[in-house]
């Protein structure tokens, strides 16, 4: 948890917190794979009225934060969701509020869709991966053909968060003034979904086809050929939220292996107290102080816009998504067999950091990105 | 010595075996896949099945004593024999540890009825043996276990829990550790007691691990009572037939038992990820820095070949300790860390969702989910270390809190 | 109260030490480089004769009290001088440990006679001080040493070794720690001594590091002989100097001192690697894991000032207890692990030779050989772990065979 | 050290450990970078007397081994070389006898050259590498041109080890037909040696121009443009030697500091009782076993030129080189600042094995080049 937050975002924290471990009690997630949908949408529609979408919203377009500071505020909420591995559209809602309240001042208008989302009654989610290619999102094979009044998609996306769920898709596409992002309904003609499988068990991710669609020139987002920093943006607001996020699984996890470590014996002993576990249960703790302080300054940084937020954003993706697995692979260690077992709660959160440490750029990418950005 | 004690030549046996086999045993199918642990009821159906027919055939148990169901042959006889078995089906999930564990310890330490009984019995391919003697409570403290018998008149009444028990699903007879004295020592109150799996008072349970294999069990004795005869070897000298366990897995482990016939253990282990194929599937062979992690993974591989030679010939020409033997457990353990680690980070954004649970990305990165697996089966990586440690480099070993004290003073946790 | 007691306002006192300053101090040469650590034999004179200046205009030991020589004054005082003085020349080589460890240790456990003669010398300009903790056996364990002072009569005679003692060449006097009384536990049978570094009986040598460096010193003591009046604190009691003596060491390299004058220690660490840089000199820079590297490395030192930004602030504020301090005395060592590796892998075959000493291969390379510097310095990795693990987690502490017994029956080695 | 040795190689090694310990106790070697030359020719003559320059030679040219497996015998020379960090001749000269012996086959007549190097009377070494260049030995920007009934050489060649002291230099140039190789005599007009800096203190290297170099014909080694299966047998002799040159290095510092461990007391107790430490000294103990383990493997493949011999040298090159530097920094933290000191002998094997990881293809490249065998 940062360390610096005001009294009412410690409050909300707890009110976030007391919501999830009363609905979403982290064991329920071995459960979801067999429900109908990851999650259930008046749940959702209550996490709403809690303010889980509102945070990046100006006032004026139904929205508000808690401090002021919404991309702190979400934070808070992506690192309590963490914490108990909770399903939800988090992830993918603010993605794409992001890009549609950054476009707001230019482009079309989207205020009925940005308020139906942030009232919890639209989902959306962004379409960026494409088949076989890593994270390119400047460079989509998906293409956007102007006809007359309207545009022509064709493409195939996958790797969509929610694909199945999904009332709209942000999709990111080539055309040829460059990349443009555009909001498609999923019910429009020539939209297919097909789900995929996934590790994480709390989440659901779909191939999406886009067989000549045909769209209003209205359903693009900002102007036409000018998406990239909306998907700096939409980018910066994803990895804030997965760091957070995966923070939140890592104070979990370790609280619960450094109690194991208390309570196990082994030869008449804790294994707390065996120097050689002890040394790792040190690094461990290490490494969680420094993964909350970069996420806590890449959230501030993303807040504020600074100059280097685009560096701190994926200097915290790519040192948390690294530690983050090396961690808790750690702690499967320390609690031997029972560590490989579905019964134990280890593997949801495994499960969760490996798919988050993949997505929005792996720590490779980001590392390349860093490079860049220093201009080697 | 009687005219029926001359022992076959091997080379005439082999013949015998062959032309029996061809007649007899069903062909392998080439196609045929293993089934995953623990989905293999009908498996285990069709392996009694194959030892019957063995049995019947005068071809089980070839090294087992005659008086307890065996041939009563030498090695090299189990070696002929398995040679020729190669293209049948065989009941290989006897193997371990019904034959190469649990009935040699009956062999080395049981009392002549229970050799009679249970030996000849799984000969027959009538009874399957399994080990009850991990417990939840315990870890690496396997002689720290809590699971206690108590005497009542001629009886023994158990109770406890117990875990990580091989394909106890399947069996018949378990042999089960279990404490007698808590006012001894640890090592010094244990008892082996040799028990149906079937007993009224147990509850067994597969546990699903998270690669969803259920080959192991757990079991929890509410008041299990067994006879005076279950007792294996002496009242409270159970650590004895313990090592003599431990002793036989190592052995079979190692592949050097001659009580197992035919190849394998017909298991199917989970494959393991192939890095090369991960960076072709996910266009990323071209990327040097992939190409890096591939080439150190299959050098990490061609080392460990290497390493377990080395040591293997060190062990066996005397020039190392057996403890050595550890080196090659923790360096198995290094090499499937490296090679988990880099399948994700090669796979990298496409290798956690694909078309379905078949797919590389889930294979490889539920194999992720798996990777302390190979550190903590057989031993965790952390004992390894003490036994390098401390009985090849002779440090001072680990202050144990509960050596040579009465083990109802020994602090436990959960 | 007098009215020469009537402190003067901090600005009006910055006012006028701009004044004296232009007046009187040289200003710096931009270009000057500071010598390394032991090469710095000149510069030392040059200290003195800077401290001299300070004290003849009345600039010097601002924060000391004035009976003592000092100016009596606030460290607002002193940060509004040393915010002036960046732009002159300075005797910043007394800064550590001479005002800031040994100075203040005087001034807070030593007699009024200590203080007056050794704190005023300091600040005169005279005399600069030193530290004789650490010893050759010792390593972590700085209140298990061995190094014995004797009564006779009235004086105490030292004999024993020292060694890692900072800058000791260019030192008057010392603050020496000895063993008073074997039969105590090893933290209540220590005496702090004052002793002047020229002593007879006192063979200083020079320690030479690999990348070459003299800063340290170590001295062998052969019956050095001192005053009674050379105790600083109480005889058997110099434990309780020494741990203010560290407490003042961690204010003074956290930045917290008051009693620093002028920024910076005045010493020339090496320089430590610049990866892009090497990539480029060696022609790495496009290759993509060479790029990984760099931007890991880059990546790894943000991350490292943000977390000294998290844990210093969460010390202030009593979220985090002060121990926490080592999670970032132990992130440092990670960095420049990190770092170091980085710099010979991305160097590759070019790293190992150059033009000459200066070349960047040969200052990579020489840094690669004091990697572990960063993880030894100020405390080990280890002990830092043992603090992390048992006084922020609160695991058991580890077992210390010294604890509580006399000292002469604790167990050596070399 | 190899667990397979003949009696007659176990003899052999303790021949030249007792050598290399009376002439060249390893602390000598601080003294060496002072010294006029790295090593004396009259002491490097005794070497060769003991065998050291033999071993890969046959009988007909004046060589002979111990155990008729010369790459297997000079492997053994090698590791009690790099047991007290001993300077000499035994990598570069060995390396030119590879590439002599190799092409004594065809090509021209070099039985003088080869016979003054067994004798120990002459020093050869290979100049192979450019500057700005890492290990890239197919593509020489030295050049040479034939001229009539000879051939001009031109170009830069760096980190030639005892580029100061060699009297011939082979030297590997793109000519029209491929890359060739030459031996040419430093004193040849327009040769001209600069000495390098370098980490290692018992080793030197120079940068060797050859400027408008003039050679017989006779000066090729093999056949014009046919280098290449010369190049890589130099290169699997140089790894063979290196990895047995480094395992020799790490048994002895990992039995000093083993021996520092027990000896060693911190609060009453030694330090080889804390586990931390204990688990550390594990590792290590696994990977100098490792190292040793493929160290022999690649020397048998070489010996055997087994059809895997290429991939078995890189396997060594890039396991070995890499753990021996994380393997001696970390005894170097097991010495406390002692290990940091010029005193101690730690750092004289720490800069050999440093040497020998970056020359001859970085773990990095090797691993690169087994990819490139697994047809990747």
């Amino acid at each position: 948890m940062d360390l610096a937050l005001t009294p009412d975002q410690k409050t909300f924290a707890s009110t976030t917190r007391s919501f999830l471990d009363k609905n979403n009690p982290v064991g329920t997630v071995r459960d979801l794979p067999d429900a109908p949908e990851a999650f259930d949408r008046t749940w959702w529609g209550k996490g709403a009225e809690l303010g889980w979408t509102a945070m990046l919203v100006p006032e004026e377009l139904g929205g508000g934060s808690v401090s002021g500071e919404g991309v702190r505020d979400l934070a808070i909420i992506a690192e309590e969701h963490g914490r108990v591995v909770a399903p939800g559209a988090l992830l993918p809602v603010s993605i794409v509020l992001a890009g549609l309240v950054e476009a707001a001042r230019d482009g079309s208008d989207h205020t009925s869709e940005i308020e139906g989302l942030v009232a919890g009654e639209l989902l959306a989610t962004w379409a960026v991966y494409e088949p076989g290619a890593g994270w390119a999102p400047g460079a989509p094979a998906t293409t956007a053909r102007a006809e007359g009044d309207t545009f022509v998609l064709d493409g195939i996306k996958d790797r969509v968060e929610m694909g199945d769920q999904a009332d709209l898709f942000l999709v990111t596409a080539s055309t040829p003034e460059g990349v443009t992002q555009f909001l498609v309904p999923s019910d429009a003609p020539g939209v297919t979904v097909t789900p995929e499988w996934t590790l994480d068990l709390s989440r659901r991710f779909a191939e999406v086809r886009f067989e000549g669609v045909n769209v209003l020139a209205s359903a693009v987002v900002g102007q036409v050929g000018e998406a990239t920093p909306l998907i700096e943006r939409q980018l910066q607001v994803a990895l804030v939220l997965q760091v957070a996020e995966i923070c939140g699984g890592l104070e979990q996890v370790f609280a619960f292996t450094t109690q194991w470590a208390f309570d196990r014996y082994s030869f008449g002993r804790p294994l707390a107290s065996y120097q050689a576990l002890k040394h790792r249960f040190a690094d461990m703790k290490m490494w969680i102080e420094a993964c909350q302080a970069t996420s806590g300054e890449a959230a501030r940084a993303v807040q504020d816009r600074s100059d280097d937020a685009a560096e701190l954003v994926s200097v915290a993706k790519s040192y948390v998504a690294s530690y983050a697995v090396k961690i808790i692979q750690d702690c499967v260690q320390m609690h031997g067999g029972l560590g490989v077992t579905w019964e134990h709660d280890l593997h949801l959160y495994l499960r969760r950091a490996t798919v988050d440490r993949a997505l929005y750029g792996t720590p490779e990418d980001h590392r390349r990105r860093i490079a860049d950005f220093m201009k080697l | 010595m009687t005219v029926t004690d001359v022992i076959e030549d091997v080379e005439a046996f082999r013949l015998r075996a062959r032309a029996w086999l061809a007649d007899n045993m069903p062909k392998l199918d080439p196609d045929a896949v293993p089934p995953a642990p623990g989905d293999d009821d009908e498996e285990w159906v069709k392996t009694r099945e194959l030892q019957k027919k063995l049995y019947a055939g005068g071809f089980a148990g070839i090294c087992f004593p005659k008086e307890y169901g065996g041939l009563g042959l030498s090695p090299a006889h189990q070696e002929a024999f398995s040679q020729e078995s190669e293209p049948y089906q065989m009941p290989l999930l006897l193997n371990v540890p019904t034959f190469s564990i649990c009935a040699p310890t009956i062999l080395d330490m049981g009392s002549e009825q229970q050799k009679r009984d249970r030996i000849s019995a799984a000969i027959r391919g009538d009874e399957i043996l399994v080990q009850f003697l991990s417990e939840p409570s315990g870890g690496s403290d396997l002689a720290g276990l809590i699971t206690r018998a108590e005497k009542d008149g001629d009886t023994w009444v158990i109770n406890g829990a117990k875990t990580w028990s091989t394909c106890a699903y399947a069996a018949d007879w378990a042999l089960c550790l279990a404490r007698t004295d808590s006012d001894a020592p640890k090592h010094r109150g244990l008892t082996m007691f040799l028990i149906p799996t079937k007993a009224e008072g147990i509850d067994m349970r597969r546990i699903t691990q998270v690669n969803g294999s259920t080959e192991f069990c757990e079991e929890f004795f509410d008041n299990v009572v067994v006879p005076a005869d279950a007792v294996v070897g002496e009242v409270n000298d159970g650590w004895a037939v313990a090592s003599r366990q431990l002793f036989h897995e190592r052995t079979a482990v190692g592949g050097g038992s001659p009580y197992v016939s035919g190849r394998g253990t017909g298991r199917l282990s989970t494959p393991p990820s192939d890095l090369a194929e991960i960076a072709r599937a996910f266009g990323r062979n071209e990327d040097e820095a992939v190409r890096e992690l591939v080439g150190e993974s299959r050098a990490q591989h061609v080392v460990q070949d290497q390493l377990i030679r080395r040591v293997s010939q060190g062990i066996e020409s005397g020039v190392m300790p057996g403890p050595a033997a550890s080196i090659m457990r923790l360096f198995h353990a290094e090499t499937q860390w490296m090679l988990d680690d880099h399948a994700i980070t090669i796979a990298g954004s496409g290798g956690v969702t694909g078309k379905d649970n078949q797919s590389l990305a889930a294979q490889l990165s539920v194999n992720y989910l798996m990777r302390q697996g190979s550190s903590l089966g057989g031993g965790s990586t952390e004992m390894s270390r003490n036994i390098i440690s401390e009985r090849l480099l002779g440090m001072p070993r680990e202050y144990a809190a509960d050596r040579d004290v009465p083990f109802r003073e020994v602090k436990r946790g959960r």
